[in-house]
């Protein structure tokens, strides 16, 4: 019998090199998605701290641990990445595997070129290494991460993969050829 | 004093000393027959054709700011008769024709250019509710003539058609369709109504209005009270205050719609065009500015301006559908107050108070409504009975279901019409 | 003329051309300093007498000196020449004249005007009716606008971006840096931002000393202390055009209009609009000198003192070799004073104030004014009344001021009134206008330099207040601090035309007409003359229009009011502000994972919402869409068909209240649902009528996966959170959109199982997954789920995996299918197939229809609480009159049915109050051999059998249909059921 | 504008889907008659000043109760509208 064979979301976008950005898809591994029910949100982020060493997230934040990465997404809910989870009493689990769109966005420009597009003060004083923010990119709902000092992840949804990198890479060119003038 | 191309050379010829005020400013008597609240464009059709039709004059317009200074003088002065429900068809299509005789009716050049209406649609889904609304344009009387894409590109060949978000299917031509200067509306109705008599009150606000045993006696005003023996409330962007003043909270919700106006060009769009997918229409006014808008911002306000992101989505729609503007300037943004119904359409109709009338929930469509709205609230007014051509607008369909005229489909959610 | 060392600008020359005649101006000029360097007086025609006009002023108040620069689609139509930087090649173009700017034959209207005030055209072209669309309107229009857009389209970039700071300072003169510098010393965040290409404001304009060295080198040590500051950002080139609510501002960024396209990368964006968000601002935007209405002051070569000053102290160029200056104000001696010390020949310095002294070597007529002016295309003299006599002067230039107007435009961007300060003769914003705003210096009506100085530093600290920061100790630099004495001239009376708004051609006598016909209010004033709704908005001619008015009125100018100040404050491109939408950049698109195996088997794909679906899928030798579709139809009637239906809405639900809440939002019932069932749902919205419809999974006890169309997919997911969050924040339940996470394919077809059964890890079979089943499979070794539901009333499944896997697994399905007579079928396809089952979309239920109309109102359980329940029994909407669901077929088996067609009784007259219904969706059905329909019938469901005429006005179609059920193909369901 | 979301703070107007007058908050019982149900539904108090209305942050999924000044667009507290007492 025939096997289905995987592609990611991002798969024949990127990489890419554009305006000085490196864009490369993130590879999220398993994806689930874990909203405790009412009154659990207690022994749901223990038991998930039981299970891959994360608990749930703050608002706004993304932890990780090892290849685990557990990222807020939304009143009450969190994305845990990078880890298959165990049933956890009390929380509705839902798989989201190669539901989104991960996309890296690394490069000196890289606020600049997000600043086109997030409607959000991503600056290092207001937006640190570690803050996640559900927020739009260009028309796009997204949740935009800071990974790094001149490093983002940011996060649609998969069938809206192509106009991400579109529009990122447009801004970046964008940008770029600013110095030229 | 009559108005005419000889009239204006001869005043040209001895420097426009003989032109009269267009307007007296009275004083408010003690009592008047009718008093109408709202001197905008529906407020003075109503006197207008009060004098007019009824022979009444006996009249106060009350107007607290100055004579058509609310939606009639800040809209983007469409006027077309393309609905298609029972209700609104026969409405517009009465206003149409009262358009199409305005100028002489009113001896004023309102500037009625009847220069065509497209909207465009972007999918068969689209098309099949368009045709549905082309045919009942015509069975009410009122024309339309549909366009394939090819159609469209004969008429409108700036679109573009190869990279637009969504494409172009065709569109719906409502020939008839087109645009009116929107001041000289209020302004000729205001002479028209002056010259019969009626008083035409300006800074004059309405504070009470007086009900004495479920029947209507008059106002207060901060020029000091009035009697009426009816009082007819035609305020849009100010329903729900001005109806609480008699008690009343009603199905309304104000929202504020921007419009936007170019600098001055040369003539490239001659028609009246709208954008299927993106809440976007276009014309080009005689001096030559574009002048274009959306949709409402989508929360209420009484401000009269609105905020970034609509203005940026009306651009956006422009920028795919048209691009060859975009060189074009934005010279001015303005909004304007809309009293939102529950199915998008308006209500003309008696109140529980006898002899108290309301007048209101026109969305953003009121500007094409003014000659038959003054005409149907006028005889609603002088006879108790409502107009042939506005008998569906009633203030109690939400309420019982019957005769809910939604052309939107979207239902009780008044910012979604 | 340009006076050699003279000026802040560089010594390397520029190449340009102006109508076509090259011409050389200097680095860091502006088109209009160049002009004016090269003696060029006449640039423009005015809107409505085409008035030979010359540039008036060196900022953005400009109403005359617009060009257009550059050419095909690439030319940008009414560019102010006093903004547009120079660059090599640029290529500037006069307009609104024919043949040429010197002979424009629509100057005879200027020799007409007598018959063209204001507001003749409500007057007159009222006969014949048809006249006006089809000769007085073209004509009108034709004369009418000022450049002309290409009409082509032209894809150069323009940018959209976001900022944010703690203090936005707007403007860059004296009051601006040292607002700057203040926030800045605090450690406050500060954008600094001005319209110019060199910031300095003024004081790039003045010859003056601050802390004892020149203005413009003071300057200089500022920018460069800010520059070095990390919490400061210096954004030149950069207009605020509006100001919003909470802080948020709209700022137009000219990226790469000095620079000649192609001389820069390509990609470089034109122009940026920036959203920039501020916790406080600071408004420094300086003033704006008013003209003087005097007779024929319009002429070219009379200018705006202020502008004289600056092209003279920034540019080096001296507008005229004999220059007189008219003025009501201190003001005007400084442009005499410069021009003299420049070595500039000044004939005569007019002042209308009696008993003004002034130390200089130039004629100085005190209590005078000028009341004539002449030269057909520039001024060559000018008449003065002075001392009771008339004198005439020989000049080519003369430079007015009649006061300075503080630039309160964006105070009044919310609303705000600004307020008449009787000692400067101007409006002065409203403190308070726009909340967190402060303003500071000449915009604030403090006009002199030291008070500027030190405006900025009280202002700033006033700013950081709001933030909650201490203001640093900042010493006021030394300045001048010249006094600004100024006394009402409005308008001076004389024979000839006094104007006022340059650009529209309105003049005194306008606003006076306007009075003499009762249009007293300001805003009636404004509307019936045109008075500053020009290109400049009468930045500099309003408030002399209102003095105008309130004197014909009777009334004080506070009295009689200003008109609103809208946004923007500079006309903004619509490129600018619609950027990154032209072509598909307006909305997002969406591809499933079986896109490109779509597109690879030929199909084209059509939009649905933003998703892209597959129209139909060709095969060799069919040539129209028709074909394929009815192959594709046959195929699953017959076989087996696959179809991506991923676009619809998945929402997982899950919880202990999670039937509950589904029992909430449908009408019917779904805590009866058996775990592995699935069950049509139909959802209403709160007064009754119907939302959107779906299927709904019951995969274990509190866990539930609705369906959604396509279209609703997100207006149902904001539902269901209204729901639980608003409306029933009780139930315990969660709600996350899965609708990406599963490539969903249906299999439909007699084969259907067949084909399945080639691709599960485990057969299925019909114990195993009864109609209207569900539950997890292995999908050739994928964990996946499987549906036993059918859209096309064929036995069919709808097969998910995680989307990962979805292109492997629909490229599988179509190639098994293949082996077994089937294939993949497309939109086309699967319309034909639901409307032969009389299975509803949004065709039907389109906002207006209820359950009872399309015959489910049985389906809206009494038994329960749920979202429209109580209103969709309200007597309007259960009335039998009301249309009802139908099918339709034609009487005659050609017969041609159309979508949006009306439905009328067999003999009545197709119009409005005949009107029985219409169709809302048609095919020709290939099963059937005919065309059929689904529409709706006042009370179509006792009218079965009845023959009705369906009349398409627009397509000129009639057909006698006859009425029938709306499930035209196998009404007992066998086929569903295998 | 900008409108605060409680999860994640002040935002962009372009973020948030107007959703409402408060009245939503108290949806009538079925049986509450046609009075209680056209004033749910379609009655409103549209106030020309301060206003309680609802919010809906759409990239965080969150109902907010907002105060909001529909004549001077001032823009006040935020709670979640699950938190809010009926």
């Amino acid at each position: 019998m025939a096997r289905l064979i995987a592609k990611s979301p991002l798969a024949g976008l990127v990489p890419v090199e554009v305006g000085g950005l490196t864009l490369s898809e993130v590879e999220t591994g398993p994806v689930t998605s874990v909203a405790p029910f009412k009154g659990k949100q207690t022994a749901v982020s223990k038991a998930l701290k039981a299970a891959v060493g994360l608990g749930m997230p703050k608002v706004g934040r993304m932890d990780r641990k090892g290849e685990a990465r557990a990222l807020w997404v939304g009143r009450g809910r969190a994305l845990v990445m990078g880890a298959a989870l165990p049933d956890l009493e009390g929380a509705a689990q839902t798989d989201q595997t190669g539901a989104n769109a991960v996309l890296r966005v690394e490069g000196p420009a890289v606020e600049a070129v997000l600043a086109r597009l997030v409607p959000l003060d991503l600056r290092a004083t207001a937006f640190p290494v570690g803050q996640t923010a559900r927020t739009m990119v260009a028309h796009m709902m997204a949740s935009v991460t800071r990974v790094g000092d001149a490093a983002f992840e940011v996060m649609v949804m998969r069938s809206m993969a192509q106009t991400l990198v579109h529009d990122i890479g447009g801004a970046a060119k964008a940008v770029a050829a600013r110095d030229l003038v | 004093m009559g108005y005419s191309g000889l009239r204006v050379i001869w005043e040209g010829l001895r420097g426009q000393t003989g032109w009269k005020p267009m307007w007296r400013d009275p004083t408010p008597k003690a009592e008047y027959d009718v008093i109408i609240i709202g001197g905008g464009g529906h407020g003075l059709s109503t006197a207008y054709y009060l004098a007019k039709m009824h022979g009444i004059t006996n009249v106060a317009v009350l107007e607290k700011g100055y004579l058509g200074g609310g939606n009639v003088g800040r809209n983007t002065t469409i006027v077309r008769a393309n609905y298609f429900l029972p209700g609104n068809s026969e409405f517009y299509s009465h206003s149409l024709k009262l358009w199409e005789g305005l100028e002489a009716d009113l001896n004023y050049n309102v500037m009625h250019s009847q220069r065509g209406l497209i909207n465009l649609f972007h999918s068969d889904g689209q098309r099949d509710a368009f045709v549905r609304r082309g045919n009942a344009m015509i069975n009410q009387g009122d024309d339309a003539v549909l366009l394939d894409r090819e159609g469209v590109r004969k008429y409108l060949p700036y679109l573009d058609f190869d990279n637009v978000r969504f494409p172009i299917y065709g569109g719906l031509l409502h020939p008839r369709g087109g645009t009116a200067r929107h001041d000289a509306v209020a302004w000729g109705y205001a002479r028209g109504a002056d010259s019969r008599g009626v008083d035409l009150i300006q800074n004059c606000e309405v504070t009470g209005i007086d009900i004495e045993n479920g029947v209507v006696k008059g106002v207060q005003t901060t020029r000091g009270a009035i009697r009426a023996k009816k009082v007819a409330m035609v305020t849009a962007g100010r329903s729900g205050q001005v109806a609480a003043l008699a008690g009343m909270r009603l199905p309304v919700e104000s929202h504020v719609l921007q419009a936007f106006v170019t600098e001055g060009l040369k003539p490239v769009i001659d028609h009246v065009v709208s954008f299927g997918m993106g809440h976007f229409y276009i014309s080009q006014s005689d001096k030559g500015g574009l002048v274009f808008g959306g949709d409402i911002d989508f929360y209420p306000s009484y401000a009269a301006r609105g905020n970034l992101p609509m203005k940026e989505h009306v651009m956006d729609a422009a920028m795919t559908l048209m691009p060859m503007i975009g060189k074009a300037k934005v010279l001015r943004s303005w909004g304007g107050i809309m009293d939102m119904s529950p199915d998008g359409s308006p209500i003309i109709d008696r109140t529980h108070v006898d002899g108290l009338f309301v007048n209101y929930g026109w969305n953003y469509g009121g500007f094409k409504a003014v000659p038959a709205s003054g005409y149907a609230y006028a005889h609603l007014i002088a006879t108790g009975a409502p107009h042939e051509t506005a008998a569906g607008f009633r203030l109690d369909r939400f309420r019982t279901g019957q005769g809910i005229i939604d052309e939107e489909g979207t239902g009780s959610q008044h910012n979604l019409h | 003329m340009r006076i050699e060392g003279h000026g802040l600008i560089g010594p390397g020359t520029v190449d340009f051309s102006f109508d076509g005649k090259r011409l050389q101006g200097r680095e860091g000029d502006t088109l209009a300093s160049a002009l004016l360097a090269n003696d060029v007086r006449l640039v423009g025609r005015s809107f409505k007498y085409h008035r030979p006009r010359g540039i008036l002023t060196a900022g953005p108040e400009e109403p005359n000196a617009l060009v257009s620069v550059g050419q095909g689609a690439g030319l940008v139509p009414n560019v102010r020449a006093t903004q547009q930087e120079l660059f090599a090649g640029l290529a500037a173009r006069s307009q609104n004249r024919w043949p040429s700017l010197e002979r424009d034959v629509m100057s005879v209207n200027d020799l007409i005007s007598p018959f063209l005030g204001a507001g003749f055209y409500y007057k007159t072209f009222m006969w014949p009716r048809a006249f006006w669309e089809r000769l007085y309107e073209p004509i009108i229009r034709r004369a009418a606008g000022l450049g002309a857009l290409s009409g082509q389209t032209n894809g150069e970039p323009y940018e959209k971006a976001f900022a944010f700071c703690d203090v936005l300072v707007i403007g860059s003169g004296p009051a601006g840096l040292m607002a700057a510098l203040t926030a800045a010393r605090a450690g406050a965040d500060v954008i600094l931002a001005d319209e110019d290409a060199r910031m300095g404001g003024r004081m790039l304009a003045e010859v003056e000393d601050v802390d004892g060295i020149p203005s413009h080198e003071w300057v200089g040590e500022v920018l460069a202390e800010l520059a070095a500051l990390p919490n400061v950002r210096l954004m030149a080139r950069t207009t605020v055009t509006g100001a919003y609510d909470q802080g948020t501002f709209g700022a137009l960024e000219r990226v790469a209009l000095h620079a000649a396209p192609g001389a820069v990368s390509g990609a470089a964006p034109r122009e940026c609009f920036w959203r920039i968000v501020a916790k406080a601002s600071v408004l420094a935007a300086g003033a704006l000198e008013r003209p003087i209405a005097f007779p024929n002051n319009d002429r070219p070569g009379i200018m705006m003192a202020g502008a004289v000053r600056a092209y003279l102290n920034r540019w080096g160029v001296a507008p005229g070799k004999e220059v007189t200056v008219f003025g009501n104000n201190d003001d005007a001696h400084r442009t005499a004073r410069d021009l003299a010390a420049a070595g500039v020949k000044v004939v005569g310095l007019i002042d209308s104030r009696d008993g003004v002294t002034s130390g200089s070597d130039y004629p100085v007529f005190t209590g005078s004014t000028v009341i004539g002016t002449a030269g057909r295309l520039g001024l060559e003299h000018i008449t003065i009344r002075h001392n009771g006599g008339i004198r005439r002067i020989r000049t080519d230039c003369l430079a007015m001021s009649g006061g300075w107007n503080p630039t309160v435009h964006l105070t009044c961007h919310m609303n705000g009134r600004p307020v008449w300060e009787p000692e400067i003769l101007s409006f002065v914003p409203r403190p308070g206008s726009i909340p967190g705003m402060v303003v500071a210096g000449s915009a604030n009506g403090v006009f002199a330099t030291h008070g500027c100085l030190a405006d900025g530093i009280r202002a700033a600290t006033e700013a950081l207040a709001v933030l909650g920061v201490s203001a640093p100790q900042v010493e006021v630099p030394e300045a001048e601090e010249r006094p600004y004495a100024i006394s009402a001239l409005w308008a001076v009376e004389g024979k000839g035309r006094k104007w006022l708004d340059f650009q529209n051609d309105v003049h005194v006598k306008d606003i006076r007409l306007a009075a003499q016909e009762n249009f007293a209010s300001v805003e009636h004033m404004k509307r019936y003359t045109t008075q500053g709704m020009a290109t400049d908005q009468g930045k500099s001619s309003n408030v002399a229009a209102l003095a105008v008015l309130a004197d014909a009125t009777g009334r004080g100018i506070p009295e009689t009011g200003t008109t609103t100040f809208r946004p923007p404050y500079v006309p903004v491109s619509i490129a600018a502000m619609g950027a990154g939408s032209q072509g598909k950049g307006f909305a997002p698109e969406r591809f499933t994972t079986s896109h490109g195996a779509s597109v690879a088997l030929g199909a084209p794909m059509i939009e649905a919402g933003l998703w892209y679906r597959p129209s139909y899928f060709p095969k060799p030798g069919e040539t129209t869409w028709r074909e394929a579709c009815d192959r594709e139809v046959a195929m699953v009637r017959s076989a087996v068909g696959v179809c991506d239906v991923s676009t619809l809405g998945k929402i997982d639900i899950q919880g202990p209240d999670a039937a509950a809440l589904l029992d909430f939002v449908y009408a019917n019932t779904f805590s009866s649902l058996k775990v592995g069932k699935v069950r049509y749902g139909l959802m209403l919205r709160e007064d009754g009528y119907v939302m959107d419809d779906g299927t709904t999974a019951r995969l274990a006890d509190t866990h539930y996966v609705m369906t959604t169309t396509t279209a609703a997919a997100g207006l149902v997911m904001r539902h269901l959170d209204f729901v639980s969050q608003v409306l029933r924040p009780d139930l315990d339940v969660q709600i996350v959109s899965v609708t990406e996470s599963w490539a969903q394919f249906s299999v439909a077809g007699p084969k259907a199982r067949e084909l399945l059964n080639t691709i599960l890890d485990t057969p299925t079979d019909d114990a195993a997954m009864p109609y209207m089943g569900c539950g997890p499979v292995m999908v050739s070794g994928v964990a996946g789920r499987l549906f036993r539901i059918s859209f096309s009333g064929e036995m069919a499944y709808e097969v998910a995996v995680p989307a990962d896997y979805g292109e492997s697994l629909y490229r599988l399905l179509v190639a098994q299918a293949e082996v077994l007579g089937g294939g993949p079928y497309g939109m086309e396809a699967l319309n034909v197939l639901r409307i032969e089952k009389g299975f509803i979309t949004h065709a039907e239920i389109h906002g207006r229809t209820t359950a009872f109309d399309i015959g489910m109102d049985r389906m809206v359980s009494l038994k329960k609480d749920c979202i429209g329940q109580t209103m969709s029994r309200r007597p309007g909407l259960l009335d039998d009159n009301l249309e009802q669901l139908v099918g339709l077929r034609p009487v005659a088996a050609a017969g041609q049915l159309t979508a949006g067609a009306h439905l009328f009784e067999e003999k009545a007259e197709a119009v409005r109050v005949n009107d029985q219904g219409y169709v809302t969706s048609v095919c020709h059905s290939p099963t059937l051999g005919r065309m059929i329909g689904l529409g709706f019938l006042k009370d179509g469901r006792a009218r079965h059998g009845e023959t009705v005429r369906l009349v398409d006005h627009l397509r000129k179609i009639e057909t006698l249909c006859e009425v029938c059920d709306p499930v035209f193909f196998d009404p007992e369901g066998g086929r569903l059921r295998g | 504008m900008r409108i605060n979301c409680p999860h994640c703070g002040t935002r962009d107007r372009r973020e948030f889907t107007w959703s409402g007058a408060d009245v939503a908050l108290n949806r009538p019982a079925p049986d509450a008659g046609e009075a209680a149900w056209d004033d749910y539904v379609h009655l409103r108090e549209n106030p020309a000043g301060a206003s309680r209305e609802l919010w809906y942050h759409d990239p965080c999924g969150t109902f907010a109760l907002v105060e909001r000044d529909t004549v001077t667009h001032l823009v006040g507290d935020a709670v979640l509208a699950e938190k809010v007492a009926r």
